[in-house]
C-alpha cells in the first residue's frame, strides 16, 4: 500500500513536472502569439494541479494529516486562468488584429475589443438603458 | 522514489521558470511578456508547493495561495494598461 | 548560499543606485524599489540564513528556529517603504502633471531680482 | 502619573485620526482640536520636563516588556528639553497656519500636523534604535505631505527631490541598523551601549561601518554638507509655516547624533574611536560656510531662510562634532535658539511673500510694512547671531567651548566670517525688500512678482503676528534667562556624558 | 540712579516714540527727550563719587557659565563718554524735532536714535567685555537703521550697508579678540582684566588678541584703511551724522582703546600699529577733507582726521599723550557736533550743502555764521578756542616721538596734517559765509528758529569757555577721565592753558595756521590738480567688491545647489561609501566564524532569475512598462526567497505589497511618458555605473562579512522565541514580535501607511484643484484604447472572487498570531479584493458601492490600535501591554482570545483604508465626465434583452 | 422571510464560503464550522452591493455533472496540447479563429462557458462580440472549425443553459 501510494505520488510529481515544463516550453516553441497563449493556460494548470494532488496525497499518506486546502489553490487557478487568457487575447486582438482580419462576429457587428466609443454610443441610443445591470 | 520524482519536478519547474524569464526579457511583444510573467507566477506556485512537500511542511501553502489569487491581479493590471491606459476607470 | 544572497544584495543595490542616478522620476522610482529590495534582503539576512526553520513554535518537539527579529523588522520596513513608494509615485505624478516634465532636476526660474540694494 | 511619558506620542496619535474620521469637513473644529492638542502637548511636555529636571531618568516599558527585549521610552533632560521645544514651537506655528489660512489651502493639514508632531515626539522619546527609525519615517512621511501641502509645480518638483533624497537616507538607516544588529544582537540603545563597550576587537570593523552609517543618516537629517542638498529647495518651496515647523526636524538629526554618540559610541568607547574626528568638524564648517554664502546668494526669500537654517545647523554641528561636554552644553543652548530663530524667519518670510511674492526685489511698500520689517530685522539678527538676541549668546558659547579644539582658529574664523556673510545677506535682502521700494515710482510695479491670487484677506489677520511675536518672545526669554537656560544645558550635557545612569535605569540595573 | 537704569532708560525710551507718534511729533520728541534727560540727570547724580575718583558698580549675573554678566561700572572715562552721549543726545533730539520734515516718520527716527543711544551708554558703562560686545554690535545695527533712515535714497541704503559691513566685521573680529583677552585674564570683567597687564602682554595670544580688538576699534572709529565708510554714512539725516559720526559712535573705537589702554598699550606692537594708523588717518583725512565740496563730506573727512589724531595719541602709549587724547575727545565732540548741526542748518535753509553753490551767507544767516565760525576756528586750532589747546598738546607729544629711529617723521607729518586741518576749517568759513551774497541759492537762506540753533550755540559756548578757562571747566573732567584711562596711578604733570611758552608745538601750530591760509588761497588750482589725480574711490571699489562677492555667492550657491537631484544623490552616495570604507579600514575584521552553506538547486535558479531580471531592468529601463513587468519578477523571486529562507510571513507580505505597488505604478504611468529618453552622455553613465558598482560591492561585501560571522553576543531574539508563547500567547514569533514585543513599532508603521494615504489624497486634491484638471479633461490617451472597458468575464470572475478573497483575508487574519499571516497581510488581501472591483467594474460603479469613507477606516484602525494599547492602562499596565486567555463555550471547543488580535484589527483596518484611499485617489486622475457608467459591464446581453422586452429584473 | 432573505441573500454562496473556510483551516471541527458559517453569512451580506442581480441557479445538481465533464476534458486537453507542443511542427498546425453564436444570455453563464472553453482541449475564449451574442474562440489546431463550434455548443452550452436559464 505504502509503495503504491509512494508510486502514485511520484507519478503525479513526474507528470506535473512534464506538464509544467511543456507549458513554458510551448511559450517558446509555438510561433504565433495566440497559439502561445494556449500552452501555459492549459498545461500549467495541470502541472500545478499534479503537484497539488501529490501534495495532498503525500500529506495524507506520509505526514499523518489530511490536507484539503490545496483545493483552494486549484479553485483560484480555475477561476483566474480564463480571465487572464481572455485579457491577453484581447491585448493581441487590440495590438495585432484589425476588424478586417477577424472573423465575423456572429450576428453582431464586430468583437468587443474593436468596439470604439462611437459604436458604444450608437448602441446606447439604440436601447434605453435600464437602471441596474 | 518520491525524492527523485520531486527533484525531477523541481528541475522541470525551475527550468520552466527560467524559460519564462527569458521570454519576459526577450519577447517581441508585450502580450507575450505578460503571458510569460503570468506563467512564472504559476510555476512559482508549483515550486512552493513542491518545496512544502519536500520539507513535509504546510507552512508554504498560504504563500502559494496568495500568489494564485493575486498574481492574476497584476497580470490583469498589465493587460488593462495596454488595452485602456487607465487600469481603473 | 551566503555568496548568492550577498551578491544578490550587491547587484540589487548597484542596479538601484544606477537607476536612482537617472534624470527622470520614473527610473528613479524603479531604482528606489530595487534599493528597497536590496535593503530588505540585507536586513533579513542579518539574522543569518537558515532554511526550513521558520519561527513558528512547534509545541510538540524541539526544533531549530531562525532568528525572528530581523523578519519582524523587515516586515515593518516593507510596509513603511510601501507607503513611501506610494507617496513618491504620487508626488512624481503631481510634478509631471503640473509641469509636463518628469525630469528630477529643479528647473531654474527666471530671475526676478539680481540688482543690488 | 507614569503613563504621562507616552502622552506626547499618544495624544497626537489620537487627535489626528479623530480629525480625519469625525471632523474631516469641519475646519473650525479641526482647528480647535489641533490647537487644544498642541496646548495639551505643551503642558504635558513641561510637566515631564519638570520631572526630568532633577536628573532622574524615567523609563516607560511599552507592552510591559523590559529592555532590551521590548521597546522603551526614556525621559531624561535631553529628551525632555526636546519635547518641550517641539511643543513650544508647534504652538505659534499652528497659530500662524490658522491665522494665515494656510491650513485651508489643501486637505488634511491638521491631521498631518498632528502626525508630524507625533513622529517628532516619538523620535525624541524612544530608547530603541529601530523604533527611532520608525518614528523618523512617521515624521518624514507627514513632512512630505506638509511640504507639498496645497501643491504647485515647484512644490511638487521640490517634493520629488526631498522625498527621494530622504528615501535614500531611510535606506541607509536600515543598512546601518541591520549591521549593528548583526554584530551586537540588540536594538535597544542602552543595551547597545553595553554591548559596544565590550565588543571583541575582531568585530570592530563591521561595528564601525554600522556606527558611521548611522551617523551619516543623522547627518542627512541635520543637513550636514555634503548631505544637505535636500534642504534648500524643500524648505524654500514648502509653505512657510511648514518650513517653520521643519526647523525642529533638522534638530532631530542633531539630537540623534548627540544621543547615540554620547550613549552608544561615546568618546570613551575604544571600538569606535576616531570615527568622526577627521571629517565631521570640517564638514560642519563647510555647512556653515555654504549656509552663510547661500544667505547672501539667495534670490528668493524662502531660499534665504532655508540657507539661514543651514548656516545655523552648521554652527550647531560644529559644537556637536567636538564631542565634549562643554561644547555639547553650548550646542544645546544654540539648538533651542536656532530652532526658534529659523522658525521666526520662515514665518516672517511668509508675511512678506504673501504680500509681495517670493523674489528678493524692490517692492512698493506693503501693508503693515513697519511691523513686518521690524520682525524681519529681529529674525535676521537672531539668525545671524547678532546681539541682543540669543543667537549672539549662543555663538559666544560655541566660540568659548571650541577655544581648545585643534581647529580652533578655523572654527572661530568660519563662525565669525559666517556671521558676517549672513549679516550682509540679511542686510541686502532687508534693504531690497523694505527700503528700496520706497524709491519706486507708484506705477513702476514689477510685473514679475508672483502674488498668490487670493493672497490677502480684506482685513489683515492678527494671529500671524501673534505667532511671530510669540517666537520672538521665546528668543527674548532665551536671552534674558540665558543663565538658567545654560545651566539646564550644562546639566543636560553632563547627563549625556555620564550615561551610566541612563543605561542602568533602562536596563533595570539600579536595584542591584 | 542705578547704572542699570541709566543704561536701560534709553531702551525704555525707544519704545515710546514709536508708540506715541500718533499723538504727534512733539509727543514723540518729548518722550525721547525726557527719557534721555532723565538718564542724564541720573548720570549727573554720580558726579560726586566719580570726581572723588571712585568707581560705581552695579552687577547682576546674566550668563555666569560663560562669564557674560550684566556688570556695569562708572569711572571717569565712562562718565565722560556717558555724559557726552546723553548730553549731546539731548541737543540732537531737540535739533531733530525741527530738522525732520513732516513726511519723515519721526517716531521711527527717535526710536532708532534712542536704541542707538542705549547701546552707546551700554558700551561705556560695561564692566564686562562680553556685555560690551553686545552693546557694540547693537550700535552697528542701530546705526544701520539710522543711516538708512531715508529709505528712498540709494546713498542712504548703500551707506548703511557699507557702515554695517565694515563696523560689523570689525565687531566680529573683536569678539574673537575679546574672548582671547578674557581667556588670558581669566575673566571677562574689565575691573579684573585691567589688573592683569603683565599676564596679558606676556601671553602668546597678546598679538592676535590685540590685532582683533584693534580691528574692531579701527573700523568703528574709521581709521585708515577702514575710513571710507564714514563719509558715505553722511547720507543719513544730519542729526544722525552729528550724533553718531562726530560725537558718539565713531568715538566708541577710541573709547575702547582708551578703556583697554592700561593693559594693551605700552608695547612696541601697540605703538606701531596704533600710532601709525592714527597718524596716517589723520593726514589722509585732512588732505581729503580740503577737497570736498559737500559740507558734510568735508566734516566727515575732518572727523576721520581728528579720530586719527586721537588714535595716534593713544598709540603713543605715554600717559601724557593719553591725557591729550582724552582732552581732544572732549573738544572734538563739542566743535564737531556744532559744525554738523551748522551744516545741517545750512542745508535745511539754503537748500544745498555744496560749498560751490554757497558763499556770502554771513549776511543772511548771522547766527549760524557766528556759531559756525567759532566752531570751525576751534577745529582749525586757533586760540583761544578749545581745539587749539588739545592740538597743542598733540603737537607737543609728536615732537617727542621717535618712529623707527626717526625723530622727525611723526612731528613733520603731524604738522602737515594740522596744516590741512587749518586749511579746510578756514575754507568752511570763507567759502560758505564770506564773499559776496549770491542770487542763485536753491532756497532763500535765513537763520532757523531757535529750536534748531540753540543746540549748536550751547556747544559753541562750551568751545569758547573750555578754551578760555580750560582748567576750571574741563580740568576736573579731563583729570578724572584721564586717570581712568591711565589706571590707578597718579597722573603725569600737565597743564591745560593757552600759553605754554615758546614750545616746539607753538612753532608747529603757527606753521600750520600760516600754511593753512596759504593752502586756502591756492585752493582753486590745487583742487583742479587734485581732481585730475587718479585715486581710488572707495565707494565704487567697495560696491564692486560687495557686488562681486554677492554674485560669487549667488553663483556658488546656485552652482552647488543647482537643482540636479542626480548630482545630489551621486554626492551623497559617494560620500557615504567613502566614509563607510574609511570606518571599515580603521577597524579589525576577524576570521570567519561560520561555514558557508551549500546552496541547492532552487536558490541558484532563483539567483539567476533575480540577477537576469535586475540586469535587464537596468538595461531596458527606458521601456517603462517592461521595467515594471521585470520588477514584478524581482518581487516574485524575493518573495520566494523569503519563503525558502524560513520567512513565510515576509513572503506573504512581499507578494501582496508587490501587487498593490504595481497597480499604483501603472496608475501613475498612464499619465507619464512611456519611454525614458537617453539624456546622459556615455561618460556620465559610466560614472554612475562606477558609483553604483562600488556601492553594490560595499553593500554586498558588508552583508557577506556579516553573514560569515556569528553574533558577538547572544541576540535578544532568544528571549522572543522563549517568551512568545507563554508571554505573548502566540506561536508565530514574528507576529508576536509585531503585535506585542514590538507592537509600538507596528503602531508607528500603520500610522506611516495611514499618513501616506492621507498625503496622496491631499495631493490629489491639490492637483485636481489646479489647472492640471483642465489638461486632464482634455487629454487624449497616449496609446489607442481598445473597446470594452469592463469585460464581462472579468466582472463576473471578480464578483465570485471577492467573497472568496475576503474569506481568505479573514483566514489570514485569524491565524496570524499562531501561523504566518496577520492583520497587515489580511488587510492587503481585502483591499485587493475591493480593488479588483474597481478594476473590473469601473471607478464610479465601485465607488458608489463603498459605504464607509476610507479616511474613516484609516482613522478607526489607528484609533482601535491606540485604544487597545490604552486599554492596558486600566489594568495598571503600560501602553500596548497585551493580554490573552482561553474561552470555553460548550459545545464549542476551547478557543483563544488575545487583545493582540484587537490591535491587529486596527492594523487591518488601517491597511485596508490606506491602500484603498491611495489607489482611489490615484484613480481619480483618469476620471472624465461621461465615462461614468451605471453599468458594471459594457456588454451584457441579459441587460439588452431586458430592455427590449421591457421586463426588468 | 424578507428578513431572512436580507440576511442570507445567497444561501448557496454562504454554503460555498463555509466550505471554503473549512478547506482553509483544514480542520473539520464544530468551531471551524460555526466560525466559517458566521463568516459565510457576514461576507455575502457585506459584499452584496458588488454583485447585484445574482442569477438563480435553476438546477444546481446539474453543476456537479458539468464539473465532472469539464474536469475530464481538462486532463485530456492537457495531453493533447502537450502532444501538439512537443511533437507537432509549427508548420503542420492549423490555428484558427471560430465564432460561437451564443444562446446564453446571463453574464455568469457566458463566463462559465468561456472559462470552460479556455480550460478545455485546444480552444481558448478570446473575446465576445460587441453585443454579447457571440463568443470568439481561438483554436490551437483545428482543421475543422465547425466541428469544434458544434461540440462547444453541444457539450457545454447546452448543459449551462440547463443550469442557468
Ligand atoms: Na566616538
Ligand atoms: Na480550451
Amino acid at each position: 500500500m505504502e509503495t503504491l501510494l509512494e508510486f502514485l505520488v511520484a507519478a503525479l510529481l513526474v507528470m506535473a513536472g512534464i506538464f509544467g515544463f511543456v507549458g513554458s516550453y510551448g511559450l517558446i516553441k509555438l510561433n504565433d502569439q495566440m497559439s502561445r497563449l494556449h500552452a501555459p493556460t492549459k498545461a500549467t494548470t495541470l502541472g500545478v494541479g499534479g503537484v497539488l494532488l501529490a501534495s495532498m496525497l503525500h500529506a495524507a499518506a506520509f505526514e499523518k494529516y489530511v490536507s484539503y486546502h490545496e483545493l483552494m489553490i486549484t479553485l483560484f487557478l480555475f477561476l483566474t486562468a480564463p480571465v487572464t487568457a481572455n485579457f491577453i487575447a484581447k491585448v493581441h486582438i487590440h495590438r495585432q488584429e484589425t476588424r478586417a482580419s477577424m472573423p465575423e462576429a456572429g450576428g453582431d457587428d464586430h468583437w468587443a475589443t474593436h468596439d470604439t466609443p462611437e459604436d458604444e454610443e450608437r448602441r446606447q441610443t439604440a436601447h434605453t438603458p435600464p437602471a441596474e445591470d | 522514489m518520491i525524492a527523485s520524482a520531486a527533484t525531477f519536478a523541481f528541475a522541470c519547474f525551475a527550468l520552466a521558470l527560467l524559460m519564462n524569464l527569458w521570454k519576459v526579457v526577450t519577447a517581441p511583444d508585450v502580450a507575450d511578456r505578460i503571458l510569460a510573467l503570468d506563467t512564472m507566477f504559476i510555476n512559482a506556485i508549483a515550486l512552493m508547493v513542491l518545496y512544502g512537500l519536500a520539507l513535509g511542511s504546510e507552512i508554504f501553502f498560504e504563500a502559494a495561495m496568495i500568489i494564485a489569487m493575486l498574481g492574476f491581479v497584476s497580470t490583469v493590471a498589465y493587460a488593462r494598461f495596454i488595452l485602456r491606459g487607465n487600469i481603473i476607470e | 548560499m551566503e555568496l548568492l544572497v550577498a551578491s544578490a544584495v550587491g547587484i540589487l543595490t548597484a542596479a538601484g543606485i544606477y537607476l536612482i542616478l537617472r534624470r527622470r522620476s520614473f527610473p528613479v522610482i524603479l531604482g528606489l524599489s530595487l534599493l528597497t529590495y536590496a535593503v530588505n534582503v540585507f536586513l533579513f539576512a542579518t539574522g543569518r540564513l537558515v532554511t526550513g526553520a521558520p519561527p513558528i513554535l512547534n509545541k510538540y518537539q524541539e526544533v531549530a528556529y531562525t532568528d525572528p527579529l530581523p523578519q519582524a523588522l523587515v516586515l515593518t520596513a516593507i510596509v513603511i517603504s510601501f507607503g513611501m513608494t506610494a507617496v513618491v509615485v504620487m508626488i512624481a505624478l503631481g510634478a509631471y502633471l503640473s509641469s509636463r516634465d518628469d525630469g528630477t532636476a529643479m528647473p531654474t526660474e527666471t530671475d526676478g531680482a539680481g540688482e543690488d540694494a | 502619573m507614569e503613563h504621562l511619558l507616552i502622552a506626547p506620542v499618544v495624544l497626537p496619535a489620537l487627535v489626528a485620526p479623530f480629525i480625519i474620521m469625525v471632523l474631516r469637513h469641519h475646519l473650525d473644529l479641526q482647528r480647535i482640536f489641533s490647537l487644544a492638542s498642541v496646548v495639551l502637548l505643551a503642558a504635558v511636555s513641561l510637566t515631564l520636563a519638570a520631572q526630568a529636571a532633577d536628573g532622574t531618568v524615567k523609563v516607560y516599558e511599552l507592552g510591559d516588556w523590559s529592555a532590551p527585549f521590548g521597546i522603551v521610552l526614556v525621559l531624561d533632560r535631553l529628551s525632555a528639553m526636546m519635547i518641550v521645544l517641539t511643543s513650544l514651537l508647534a504652538l505659534p506655528v499652528l497659530l500662524y497656519a490658522i491665522g494665515s489660512g494656510w491650513d485651508t489651502r489643501g486637505a488634511n493639514f491638521h491631521a498631518l500636523f498632528q502626525f508630524q508632531l507625533m513622529g517628532i515626539m516619538g523620535a525624541f522619546l524612544t530608547g530603541d534604535a529601530f523604533n527611532l527609525f520608525v518614528f523618523f519615517e512617521v515624521l518624514l512621511i507627514a513632512s512630505y505631505g506638509l511640504m507639498i501641502h496645497s501643491g504647485s509645480t515647484r512644490r511638487f518638483q521640490a517634493g520629488v527631490q526631498y522625498v527621494v533624497f530622504n528615501l535614500l537616507g531611510s535606506t541607509l538607516f536600515l543598512f546601518a541598523l541591520g549591521t549593528l544588529y548583526s554584530v551586537t544582537g540588540t536594538l535597544n540603545m542602552a543595551d547597545l551601549a553595553v554591548k559596544v563597550a565590550q565588543i571583541p576587537a575582531e568585530d570592530t570593523a563591521l561595528l564601525r561601518v554600522g556606527a558611521v552609517m548611522l551617523l551619516l543618516v543623522f547627518a542627512i537629517k541635520a543637513s550636514l554638507l555634503p548631505l544637505h542638498f535636500w534642504l534648500p529647495s524643500a524648505y524654500a518651496n514648502a509653505p512657510m509655516p511648514v518650513a517653520a515647523l521643519f526647523a525642529i526636524m533638522t534638530k532631530v538629526g542633531a539630537y540623534s547624533i548627540l544621543r547615540i554618540y554620547t550613549l552608544v559610541f561615546g568618546p570613551e568607547v575604544e571600538a569606535t574611536a576616531g570615527l568622526t574626528e577627521a571629517w565631521l568638524l570640517p564638514a560642519a564648517l563647510l555647512t556653515l560656510g555654504a549656509g552663510a554664502v547661500g544667505v547672501l546668494g539667495s534670490k528668493k526669500l524662502g531660499r534665504l531662510a532655508a540657507f539661514g537654517a543651514i548656516a545655523s545647523m552648521g554652527t550647531l554641528l560644529i559644537a556637536i562634532s567636538l564631542f565634549t561636554q562643554t561644547a555639547a552644553a553650548a550646542a544645546l543652548y544654540y539648538l533651542v535658539h536656532s530652532t526658534l530663530a529659523a522658525a521666526l524667519l520662515f514665518l516672517v518670510a511668509d508675511l512678506v511673500m504673501e504680500r509681495q511674492g517670493q523674489w528678493i526685489q524692490p517692492q512698493r511698500p506693503m501693508p503693515q510694512t513697519g511691523l513686518i520689517s521690524a520682525l524681519f530685522f529681529a529674525a535676521a539678527i537672531a539668525l545671524a547671531g547678532m546681539p541682543p538676541l540669543s543667537g549672539f549668546l549662543g555663538k559666544l558659547l560655541v566660540l568659548d567651548a571650541t577655544r581648545n579644539a585643534n581647529l580652533a582658529p578655523w572654527i572661530w574664523g568660519v563662525i565669525l566670517l559666517g556671521s558676517l556673510i549672513t549679516i550682509l545677506g540679511m542686510a541686502r535682502a532687508g534693504s531690497l525688500l523694505f527700503w528700496k521700494g520706497h524709491g519706486l515710482p507708484a506705477d513702476e510695479q514689477d510685473p514679475s512678482k508672483d502674488l498668490p491670487a487670493d493672497s490677502l484677506p480684506a482685513k489683515p489677520a492678527q494671529l500671524p503676528f501673534v505667532a511671530c511675536f510669540g517666537l520672538l518672545g521665546g528668543l527674548i526669554a532665551l536671552t534674558v534667562f540665558a543663565g538658567p537656560a545654560t545651566r539646564y544645558a550644562e546639566a543636560t550635557a553632563a547627563q549625556l556624558y555620564a550615561p551610566s545612569a541612563y543605561i542602568d535605569t533602562v536596563l533595570g540595573r539600579t536595584a542591584e | 540712579m542705578s547704572l542699570f537704569l541709566i543704561a536701560a532708560l534709553p531702551f525704555i525710551g525707544a519704545v515710546f516714540p514709536a508708540l506715541l507718534i500718533r499723538a504727534g511729533r512733539n509727543a514723540a520728541a518729548s518722550a525721547a527727550g525726557l527719557t534721555t534727560l532723565l538718564a542724564f540727570i541720573g548720570l549727573m547724580l554720580h558726579i560726586p563719587a566719580v570726581f572723588r575718583g571712585e568707581t560705581v558698580f552695579a552687577a547682576v549675573d546674566w550668563l555666569p557659565g560663560l562669564g557674560l554678566n550684566a556688570h556695569f561700572f562708572l569711572d571717569g572715562l565712562g562718565f565722560l563718554f556717558a555724559a557726552m552721549i546723553l548730553g549731546i543726545g539731548l541737543l540732537i533730539i531737540l535739533y531733530a524735532r525741527y530738522y525732520l520734515s513732516r513726511e519723515d516718520p519721526m517716531g521711527q527716527f527717535y526710536s532708532y536714535l534712542l536704541l542707538f543711544q542705549g547701546a552707546m551708554v551700554g558700551i561705556v558703562l560695561s564692566d564686562n567685555i562680553l556685555l560690551l560686545l553686545v552693546f557694540w554690535e547693537l550700535t552697528s545695527l542701530s546705526s544701520f537703521l539710522l543711516i538708512g533712515y531715508w529709505k528712498h535714497l540709494p546713498e542712504g541704503r548703500q551707506g548703511a550697508r557699507m557702515a554695517l559691513t565694515v563696523t560689523g566685521s570689525g565687531g566680529l573680529a573683536m569678539i574673537a579678540g575679546m574672548l582671547m583677552l578674557g581667556h588670558i585674564a581669566g575673566s571677562y570683567d574689565l575691573s579684573i582684566i585691567l589688573q592683569n597687564k603683565d599676564a596679558i602682554q606676556s601671553s602668546d595670544l597678546y598679538l592676535p588678541a590685540l590685532i582683533l580688538i584693534l580691528l574692531g576699534a579701527f573700523t568703528k572709529s574709521a581709521q585708515f584703511p577702514f575710513h571710507f565708510w564714514l563719509p558715505h554714512a553722511m547720507a543719513a539725516p544730519t542729526p544722525v551724522s552729528a550724533y553718531l559720526h562726530s560725537a558718539t559712535m565713531v568715538k566708541a573705537g577710541l573709547f575702547l582703546m582708551a578703556r583697554l589702554w592700561p593693559v594693551l598699550a605700552g608695547t612696541p606692537e601697540w605703538f606701531y600699529i596704533v600710532a601709525t594708523t592714527g597718524l596716517v588717518t589723520m593726514l589722509l583725512g585732512a588732505v581729503i577733507a580740503l577737497f570736498k565740496d559737500d559740507l558734510k563730506a568735508l566734516l566727515a573727512f575732518s572727523t576721520v582726521s581728528h579720530l586719527g589724531l586721537i588714535t595716534m595719541l593713544l598709540g603713543f602709549g605715554t600717559k601724557i599723550a593719553a591725557v591729550a587724547a582724552v582732552f581732544h575727545i572732549i573738544n572734538h565732540a563739542t566743535f564737531k557736533a556744532a559744525l554738523f548741526m551748522t551744516a545741517g542748518i545750512i542745508d535745511h535753509e539754503a537748500g544745498t550743502r555744496d560749498i560751490k553753490r554757497l558763499g556770502g551767507l554771513r549776511h543772511l544767516m548771522p547766527v549760524t555764521f557766528a556759531i559756525g565760525t567759532v566752531a570751525a576756528l576751534s577745529m582749525a586750532g586757533i586760540p583761544p578756542l578749545n581745539g587749539f589747546l588739545s592740538k597743542e598738546m598733540m603737537l607737543e607729544e609728536t615732537a617727542h616721538t621717535i618712529w623707527n629711529g626717526s625723530h622727525s617723521v611723526v612731528p613733520v607729518l603731524a604738522t602737515v596734517a594740522a596744516l590741512f586741518s587749518a586749511a579746510y576749517s578756514f575754507r568752511f568759513i570763507v567759502h560758505v559765509f564770506l564773499g559776496p551774497r549770491r542770487a542763485d541759492y536753491p532756497a532763500q537762506p535765513h537763520d532757523p528758529g531757535t529750536g534748531m540753533w540753540i543746540g549748536p550755540a550751547l556747544l559753541v559756548v562750551l568751545v569758547v569757555l573750555i578754551g578760555l578757562a580750560s582748567a576750571k571747566i574741563a580740568g576736573p573732567m579731563v583729570a578724572t577721565a584721564a586717570a581712568a584711562v591711565i589706571g590707578t596711578e597718579t597722573l603725569p604733570y600737565y597743564s591745560l592753558k593757552l600759553w605754554h611758552g615758546l614750545t616746539p608745538a607753538l612753532y608747529m601750530s603757527v606753521a600750520a595756521t600760516i600754511g593753512g591760509l596759504t593752502l586756502l588761497a591756492l585752493h582753486a588750482p590745487l583742487q583742479r590738480t587734485w581732481n585730475a589725480l587718479p585715486r581710488p574711490e572707495a565707494k565704487p571699489l567697495f560696491e564692486a567688491l560687495i557686488g562681486a562677492f554677492t554674485r560669487v555667492s549667488q553663483s556658488v550657491t546656485e552652482g552647488l545647489h543647482n537643482g540636479v537631484l542626480t548630482r545630489y544623490a551621486a554626492i551623497m552616495i559617494t560620500f557615504t561609501v567613502a566614509i563607510s570604507y574609511l570606518a571599515y579600514r580603521s577597524g579589525t575584521l576577524g576570521a570567519e566564524t561560520r561555514q558557508i552553506q551549500d546552496p541547492g538547486l532552487l536558490p541558484v535558479v532563483g539567483w539567476f532569475a533575480l540577477v537576469i531580471a535586475t540586469l535587464f531592468i537596468v538595461a531596458k529601463h527606458r521601456n517603462r512598462l517592461l521595467s515594471l513587468v521585470l520588477i514584478g519578477v524581482v518581487g516574485l523571486v524575493v518573495s520566494l526567497s523569503f519563503n525558502y529562507l524560513s520567512a513565510p510571513d515576509l513572503a506573504l507580505t512581499q507578494i501582496s505589497v508587490e501587487v498593490v505597488t504595481i497597480i499604483l505604478m501603472l496608475l501613475a504611468l498612464n499619465f507619464m511618458p512611456k519611454e525614458t529618453p537617453v539624456e546622459t552622455p556615455a561618460l556620465t553613465r559610466l560614472r554612475d555605473g562606477a558609483i553604483a558598482v562600488v556601492a553594490g560591492l560595499g553593500a554586498g561585501g558588508l552583508i557577506y562579512a556579516l553573514l560569515m560571522r556569528d553574533f558577538a553576543f547572544p541576540t535578544i531574539s532568544d528571549f522572543h522565541l522563549a517568551n512568545s508563547y507563554k508571554g505573548g500567547g502566540g506561536t508565530n514569533v514574528v507576529n508576536v514580535i509585531l503585535v506585542d514585543f514590538r507592537g509600538y513599532d507596528t503602531f508607528g508603521e500603520i500610522i506611516v501607511l495611514g499618513i501616506a494615504a492621507m498625503v496622496i489624497f491631499a495631493l490629489t486634491e491639490a492637483v485636481l484643484g489646479s489647472k492640471v484638471r483642465a489638461y486632464l479633461l482634455n487629454r487624449e490617451p497616449d496609446l489607442p484604447q481598445a473597446g470594452d472597458a469592463h469585460p464581462l468575464m472579468m466582472v463576473v470572475a471578480t464578483r465570485v472572487m471577492m467573497p472568496l478573497a475576503l474569506m481568505v483575508a479573514a483566514y489570514i487574519f485569524f491565524r496570524g498570531h499562531n501561523l504566518p499571516g496577520g492583520g497587515f497581510i489580511a488587510g492587503l488581501i481585502a483591499a485587493i479584493a475591493i480593488i479588483m472591483q474597481y478594476m473590473a467594474s469601473g471607478f464610479s460603479w465601485a465607488a458608489e458601492r463603498q459605504r464607509y469613507p476610507y479616511h474613516a477606516i484609516i482613522g478607526s484602525g489607528v484609533l482601535i490600535a491606540a485604544a487597545t494599547g490604552m486599554g492596558a492602562w486600566f489594568n495598571g499596565m503600560p501602553f500596548l501591554t497585551s493580554d490573552f486567555g482561553y474561552l470555553h463555550w460548550p459545545p464549542l471547543e476551547e478557543f483563544e482570545w488575545a487583545t493582540a488580535a484587537l490591535f491587529d484589527l486596527g492594523v487591518f483596518l488601517a491597511v485596508v483604508g490606506a491602500v484603498l484611499l491611495a489607489l482611489e485617489s490615484l484613480s481619480r486622475f483618469a476620471w472624465q465626465p461621461g465615462i461614468s457608467s451605471e453599468h458594471a459591464m459594457d456588454i451584457n446581453p441579459a441587460r439588452d434583452e431586458a430592455a427590449k422586452t421591457g421586463t426588468e429584473d | 422571510m424578507k428578513l431572512i432573505r436580507r440576511l442570507f441573500p445567497h444561501p448557496l454562496l454562504t454554503l460555498l464560503l463555509t466550505l471554503t473556510w473549512l478547506l482553509l483551516v483544514n480542520r473539520w471541527s464544530l468551531n471551524s464550522l460555526v466560525f466559517g458559517f458566521l463568516l459565510g453569512v457576514l461576507i455575502p451580506f457585506v459584499t452584496q452591493p458588488y454583485w447585484p442581480n445574482r442569477p438563480r441557479l435553476r438546477n444546481p445538481l446539474k453543476i456537479a455533472e458539468y464539473i465532472l465533464v469539464v474536469l475530464l476534458d481538462i486532463v485530456l486537453a492537457n495531453i493533447i496540447v502537450a502532444r501538439i507542443v512537443l511533437f507537432k511542427p509549427n508548420a503542420d498546425r492549423r490555428p484558427n479563429w471560430i465564432t460561437v453564436p451564443l444562446d446564453l444570455k446571463t453574464p455568469e453563464a457566458i463566463t462559465a462557458l468561456a472559462g470552460t472553453i479556455t480550460m478545455t482541449p485546444g480552444t481558448l475564449s478570446a473575446d465576445v462580440s460587441d453585443e454579447g451574442h457571440a463568443l470568439l474562440v481561438h483554436c490551437l489546431d483545428a482543421p475543422n472549425p465547425d466541428a469544434v463550434r458544434d461540440e462547444i455548443k453541444q457539450r457545454y452550452e447546452r448543459r449551462l443553459m440547463e443550469i442557468f436559464e
